[in-house]
């Protein structure tokens, strides 16, 4: 089973992109399962959100405590939370930010991290306003690319049901997914 | 050359909420405690302000304060008022703070009871105009025309169908001495309408409009200008009714309706005629408040 | 001391009344109403200091309890079935606030269909809500249950509601002659209710916010803990009341000539009372039977129970309702609190009177009967559980 | 947070003034104000609904540990010296 | 039949919808808000045809589906903890009126403390009400069980009203693939609805009237028997809809590798999903282990339960909630019925997760543990009813 | 020589009920009925009407008639409209049929619900100013001044201390299409009213003051007559407001209040100061409903 | 009255007509009517909360197997012409 | 133990009768019980009450079915309700009526009977109107000597407590104490 945690701010997403994620590994006949942490935040305050993916029946009902995967959507949570905790030895950690991977690699503490600039993927994909850019399609294009759990292909179908702006959605997920860079030079 | 200030200093809400970006929930809640001060016992259910003082241990209010269940406002209040006459404590407020849903549905039964009782407590209803602690669902005070997660645009068209819910003339019909509305964009004005409140014997009712950003789908930070506009869109108006005699404290330009709608993503879907048919009726109920308040006022001034 | 002919609706205004209640916020509803009426009698005629709000519901009523007594004051309410029901939500917040407040039930049939007479589900149906429960057999039980209650409920280590429960009609309007203790008495048995938390404006605190998981589980665990040690306090608060006035109700259940007895009806409320005078006849008889009536429901009397377990060769258990998919509520408690046990008892469950059926002496005779022949045979063709006096011919027609 | 059962009162009674709770982590947008252009009128004081400006001789005091970068002190600000500044530069 | 990802709010409005329910009066509170809100979009884009009525609280919400479905209608709706609280009265009179709405539960722990998490004593406290209870653990269950549960409830010999429980945010909230059976074949599944008797203008009666004492016992125990024969109708249902679906959920109760176990843990919702897992490790390591997940609570798989202590040497019962005053409800429901069966298996009482605390695999593994080894050295110092994981001590840090 | 009959003569409600001698409330039932006709659905909640029909399996009623827990007749009428239009089937009357104390208290929230949600059925509240199912006990709808079990005269004088509330102003403030006021005095008025009330398609809301001689003190035989006295001292007014405009339906010449008073041993405790101060407050109320009167033809005669 | 549990419905359906009720034992005073001086006006017929009185070209036709004796007829009627009797003489 | 059962109309206070009874017997060192029928009844209605009088303490609950005495406080209701019903063999019939004792008792088909003008008896005591007499503590009075199960002095103790025409009441009892006639020419 794979696990990965999406780190945001009430409003900003966190939650549709753990979606999208599951939605693209369910179309590659994995069983999935997509869920918020369970609090009362607010608009604003930083929210958590989980996918997990397994291609046997995902029958666990538990929360995530020890993730693969650590996503963060936007690097200022970086000071409010912590974003590493539970993260597994050769864990990856994907950075809203523009950033370098090493350096935030190092910052973090982790052994892999990964950065895209996911506001200005979205802001060239006009997703959002200025002030409130929409980074989640971006981002889990770049999860696609740096984990390889997800085909692109799938990330693009699952985000091509999204109700609104589907196709320039999909477009900034083939954006980040061409321009996320990883630690270590990979 | 520092301003005097206008309202009171002392703060009895303190930062550390849970409270959204911008919220004007929280600014109600501030200027109330401003005007009420330290003897004051709040009684709050189930809305957003059941959970913005924060997570045990923790609170931002500096008074006494009662969580209960979201139905019984008007009954908890009435307790807290007899334990203290059975106690005989004296000087202390009683105040009810409590959201649109609170009041105008699941708590206006209870609330009823208390005026019909004539208990000696201050009920607030701040007034964001929809449920925001569950995500955005209709209330009674919600407007006609608004989106909500409960009244859809959908393919239908199924925004809200009725009008905003008339609290203040419900309160008024049972004949409670101190009605008044104020908003968080006017805390003056508010804090005097509240501290009157709390000079009169018996049932007391305010009711607070309070923008809440998200809920309106509205940058947060218009949350004290938007007040200035639905003022003067008639949207909601500033008045007070002391023994029946009405009293508009603010008589604004008017401005067009549209402008006010078009700042919040809930109404942006309005097609113009709704928004005509909608203005209307705001107009119409302006003109009742301004003739309700001649005949009153003549009515009371001949009774002299 | 002093005796007055009183129903047990007048029994427990008077209780009220000694106790000082300081707060009754209560709703009218047959058969409690003169319960009501008698309070508003007693403050309007000076004999009563108490504020009495006059509230539009019972949801009210009891919302308006937790909060005076949040408040620091003495709080006492009364309603029967529907009310009951209305409250359920606020008794669930009551047991979790912590609040004492003190409730008398008339006992009363749940409608469709619309029935006014006895029947325990109103209370059975409370069952899971963290509330005490005292059950009572007569008019002098309810007026000193009522004080009793009020010192075990606000004792700082329990501080939950209680719920005391009366028969519909076979006590709430059947006058017998009480008691009635002198204020004095009841005052230095009783002191002032001072909680250590109060709302007070001179130490400002918030009561009752949202906790997050963690500790939600802890909070649940004291309450569980705090019911647990409500039952040796019920013992001795019994023992204090029965040194003051000479009358105890057994402290956890009332046990009738349990001894040495090796037939037990066991069951709650008036049918109970009725069953002892049997019980008598059948002692000159020669026959070892015995009642054990449900004084207390939460927390249950698992000592007391099991204590009969061990000495009887059946417990044959009397409802006055019905869990509707499981059996009589009061059958489920009592076999699964010997369950476990060592030697376990046979038992057997009676559905009697529900709905105001009136349980006179002849069918607690039959079902002593039946249970001895049960114990010897087996279960006959109703198998473990019996609605004793259907329609459908279940039940012998001279029993019936 | 208490860390054993004795120290969990019966039920939850809140004493802890909620400073204790940071929710600058909230803020995208930080205000800094222009204290040379401030004609110290305390709207953005009167108006803040995180209680995160404190009054003083050269204008606003931020309190940026609680201070969640809704923007109507900018906003109602009469003179416009108060900017809001994305937090990620 | 699609797949689609759907969380368990969002399969309950498709169950609605494939229900074809007619009336829908709501009322939004968390965590069930969304599906409310999925109602109104299903509505709002013309793929449902029902009429929602915006009530202003959940008493209303109940009252009005009561009163649609004497009117004839099929009447759905949906609340959670405190909701379904306020609902007490009327989930009583609905049973009364045997009028068979169908309820679904986020099952969410009561207040104070304000909690919104997981937390089964809402539900539990309806189980003397008189309503059918459905347990999901799963958000294809959900779907599938809103539609079996108003074929259940509605089938002339039954004619009650039905809950379906699902946890708070673990279903609720939670996005799984789940089969979206077609429209034509649920329609084949289930018939319109269309009751005997309702208000009719051309045929007009009361309905609900008082009834004297001799009768209303004899409507109660009408409404005992349905109740019953729910069991076989519930059974033959599952079987039904597996023919169609191949899916079933194990009629009564839901048994998991129970067949050669020694060990059981029985217990509600998510929980015992994650638990399979553990199970299946454990049989990897030979442990003789198996979970029985409640199903079905009211009526009670008496049948089931026996079935199972026939077979095995424990069972272990986890409770997501406590009576306060006589242990986990399920404990009770397992130990009532065990009572009076031949050879007894042991059963201990574990009481976790309540408030929304995350039951993980390692927790299930240490209750079959403890269950083995108090099977062998019976109960230690806890007794026979363990708190797991409170912050007192008694649980072992590292099983936390 | 036969004079014609002024109601209907067709008979719904059937002789052999549980109503007290003398009930109003039956003769409301009755007037209600008649004007209704067959094809209505009435949904009854507790109240002395939940028994007056008949033990099981025994009703006086020949209508489809549904009874409901307490507080629910708002919601429960909204639940069959639902139905009803669920099912297609259309031209069927909805009526909630309450006592004041189901509907001024305990119903007054499912109420105020049904009316914001603008359903269409029609809310009938009989008024015999107390519960009397019951025995007896205040509602928000006695008036003030009565004696009732829980309002004693006692030694201190607890008779109730609040007046009459006011229940059609309640639900005038919720902007409903019809409203009116009938007694069981005038069965002509009362049906014509209800007849309109079901043209109307909305929420309506009718108050009918039903002597209840039990409850009143009062000889049974003084049913009828008491209504007029109701009337002149105008304890109780005949008005109906259409879309927001009043119309007095009977002004009759004013009589003494004590007269009507003393009829009833409700209130033959009243000192004569504590007479004046209520009829000074009747006076007062008539005087506002001549006054809105007014204003609100005047209104809609200058908006045609 | 049902005798049997099969003749008992689910839940109470009312469907017998109240006549069946013989309220008349409730009553104390018969009212008797002087059909000469009846000027056939209804008002007795119209207040009866009984539903007691027929209409005849006589006058009033009373169902004493259901008056209660309450008095109203008598006391609307406007030529006075009906007496209330004790039913005991 | 001694049973009593009540007739009369709801408003005429059977129910007080019951309890006046009740407290009599208590004056004189018995247990007793008072009670309604449990019934719905309103105004006008016939309704029925109970006293149960012991020398030993009552513990039983249940109603009474076979009564030693019948009191009828209006004779109108003998043709709307089965008032012996369960009658013992050797039980009395208290009627209120001016009729003769031996022909009630033969009408009632009982072998015992006894009549008061009871109604009379309240009129001269100016209790209630003409049109509504109260007959309730009369009717006791004629049973304390009717049935020697209370003394008179302890019914007129009884009455003494009633707030309201005490007196009155109390004199009504012993005049009808007075004038009570039984059948046989006892
Ligand atoms: C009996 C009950 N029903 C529903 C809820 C869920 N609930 C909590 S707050 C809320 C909405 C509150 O709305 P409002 O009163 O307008 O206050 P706001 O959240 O907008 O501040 C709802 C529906 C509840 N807590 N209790
Ligand atoms: C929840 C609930 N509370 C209380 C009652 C008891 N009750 C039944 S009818 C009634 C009074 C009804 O008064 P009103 O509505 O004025 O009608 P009336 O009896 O006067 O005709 C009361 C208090 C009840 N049935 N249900
Ligand atoms: S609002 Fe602007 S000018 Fe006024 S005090 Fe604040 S920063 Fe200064
Ligand atoms: S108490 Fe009043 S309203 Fe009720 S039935 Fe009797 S007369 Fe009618
Ligand atoms: S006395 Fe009353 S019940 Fe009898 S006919 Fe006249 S009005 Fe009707
Ligand atoms: S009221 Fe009098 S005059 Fe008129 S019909 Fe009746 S009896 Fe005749």
């Amino acid at each position: 089973m794979i696990e990965i945690r999406f780190h945001g701010r009430g409003g900003q997403g966190a939650v549709v992109a753990s979606k999208i994620l599951a939605d693209a590994a369910f179309r590659e006949d994995n069983d999935v399962q997509a869920f918020p942490y369970f609090g009362v935040e607010r608009r604003g305050a930083p929210v958590t959100a989980f996918t997990k993916i397994d291609n046997k029946h995902i029958r666990n009902k538990a929360m995530i405590y020890q993730p693969d995967y650590v996503i963060i959507l936007e690097a200022s949570l970086i000071s409010a939370v912590n974003v590493t905790e539970g993260l597994k030895e050769n864990g990856l950690v994907l950075v809203n930010t523009r950033d370098d991977p090493d350096e935030v690699a190092e910052r973090l503490g982790v052994k892999r991290a990964a950065c895209i600039d996911a506001t200005q993927v979205a802001i060239d994909n006009k997703l959002g306003s200025k002030f409130q850019p929409i980074v989640n399609t971006a981002i889990v294009g770049a999860f696609a690319k740096v984990s390889g759990v997800v085909k692109k292909e799938s990330v693009v179908d699952a985000i091509l049901t999204l109700p609104r702006y589907a196709e320039r959605n999909a477009q900034a997920a083939r954006d980040a997914y061409d321009r996320v860079k990883v630690s270590g030079g990979a | 050359m520092m301003a005097k200030l206008t309202i009171p200093e002392e703060e009895l809400m303190s930062p550390g909420h849970m409270g959204c970006l911008g919220c004007g929930a929280t600014q109600a809640m501030r200027y109330v405690l401003k005007a009420a001060g330290k003897r004051t016992i709040l009684s709050i259910p189930a809305c957003c302000w059941a959970v913005m003082p924060g997570v045990w241990p923790n609170t931002c209010l500096q008074v006494p304060e009662l969580y209960t269940p979201f139905e019984t406002t008007g009954a908890s209040i009435s307790g807290i008022r007899a334990a203290l006459d059975a106690l005989g404590q004296e000087d202390i407020n009683v105040i009810g703070f409590a959201g649109d849903g609170g009041t105008a549905d699941i708590g206006i039964q209870a609330l009823s009871g208390t005026a019909d009782r004539e208990d000696d407590v201050l009920y607030i209803m701040y007034d964001n105009e929809a449920y925001m602690n569950t995500g955005i669902q209709r209330s009674g005070s919600t407007p006609l025309g608004t989106w909500t997660t409960t009244t859809p645009v959908g393919v239908k068209g199924d925004w809200e169908k009725s009008p905003k819910k008339n609290v203040t003339a419900i309160m008024a019909a049972h004949g409670i001495p101190y009605i008044a509305t104020a908003t968080t964009g006017y805390p003056e004005d508010l804090i005097r309408k509240v501290k009157k409140a709390l000079s009169i014997k018996g049932t007391k009712f305010i009711q607070i409009f309070s923008p809440c950003p998200t809920g309106w789908k509205m940058d947060p930070a218009l949350t004290v200008s938007i007040t200035k506009e639905a003022l003067s869109t008639r949207a909601f108006n500033l008045f007070e009714i002391e023994n029946g005699v009405y009293r508009i404290t603010m008589k604004p330009k008017k401005t067009p309706l549209k402008e006010y709608l078009m700042k919040q993503g809930r109404f942006r879907h309005m097609p113009d005629d709704l928004i005509a048919k909608v203005e209307a009726g705001l107009d119409t109920a302006y003109e009742n408040l301004l003739h309700l308040e001649e005949f009153t006022q003549k009515k009371a001034g001949s009774s002299q | 001391m002093v005796k007055e002919l009183l129903t047990g609706n007048k029994a427990t205004a008077y209780g009220a009344m000694l106790a000082r209640a300081q707060v009754i916020p209560a709703y009218p509803i047959t058969p409690q109403t003169t319960i009501v009426e008698r309070i508003a009698d007693l403050i309007s005629e000076g004999r009563m200091e108490a504020k009495f709000v006059k509230v539009e519901s019972e949801h009210s009523a009891m919302a308006a309890a937790v909060a005076a007594c949040n408040t620091g004051a003495r709080a006492f309410t009364a309603t029967s079935s529907h009310g009951l029901a209305l409250m359920h939500e606020v008794l669930m917040w009551a047991a979790g606030a912590r609040t004492p407040v003190v409730v008398v039930n008339v006992n009363r049939a749940m409608g469709p269909p619309w029935s006014v007479w006895a029947d325990h589900q109103d209370a059975m149906a409370e069952r899971d809500t963290g509330i005490i429960q005292f059950w009572c057999e007569n008019n002098q039980e309810i007026l000193d249950t009522v004080i009793m209650a009020h010192k075990v409920a606000e004792d700082p280590d329990i501080m939950l509601p209680a719920l005391i429960n009366q028969d519909a009609f076979f006590l709430s309007h059947t006058s017998e002659p009480v008691d009635v203790p002198d204020q004095e008495m009841v005052d230095r048995f009783l002191p002032p209710f001072n909680p250590k938390e109060k709302l007070d404006v001179d130490d400002p605190k918030g009561f009752g916010s949202l906790v997050m998981p963690p500790q939600y589980m802890e909070f649940r665990a004291k309450m569980a803990k705090s019911m647990d040690m409500a039952r040796d306090l019920i013992r001795k608060v019994d023992r204090e009341w029965e040194e003051l006035t000479g009358r105890s109700y057994g402290g956890m259940m009332d046990m009738y000539r349990c001894d040495d007895a090796e037939f037990i009806l066991f069951g709650a409320g008036t049918m109970m009372s009725t069953a002892k005078d049997v019980v008598d006849d059948m002692r000159n008889e020669g026959r070892k039977v015995g009642i054990a009536r449900l004084r207390i429901l939460r927390p249950f009397p698992f000592e007391e129970v099991r204590y009969l377990a061990d000495r009887v060769k059946a417990i044959g258990v009397m409802d006055r309702t019905y869990t509707f998919g499981q059996g009589g509520p009061l059958y489920n408690e009592v076999n699964a609190q010997l369950y476990n046990h060592t030697n376990p008892p046979f038992t057997k469950n009676y559905v009697i009177g529900v709905g105001g059926r009136d349980v006179i002496p002849r069918h607690i005779r039959s079902l002593f009967d039946d249970l001895e022949k049960v114990q010897e045979n087996g279960y006959g063709e109703e198998g473990e559980i019996h609605w004793w006096g259907l329609l459908d011919g279940s039940t012998p027609k001279e029993e019936m | 947070m208490p860390g054993t059962m004795d120290e969990i009162p019966i039920t939850p009674i809140n004493t802890v003034n909620s400073t204790v709770v940071k929710t600058g982590g909230w803020r995208a947008f930080r205000p800094i104000c222009d204290t040379e252009k401030c004609i110290k009128c305390w709207s953005c004081w009167k108006f803040c609904p995180d209680v995160s400006i404190a009054i003083s001789e050269n204008g606003p005091v931020y309190d940026y540990d609680h201070c969640k970068g809704c923007g109507i002190c900018a906003n109602v600000c009469p003179v416009k010296c108060i900017e809001m500044i994305p937090e990620n530069k």
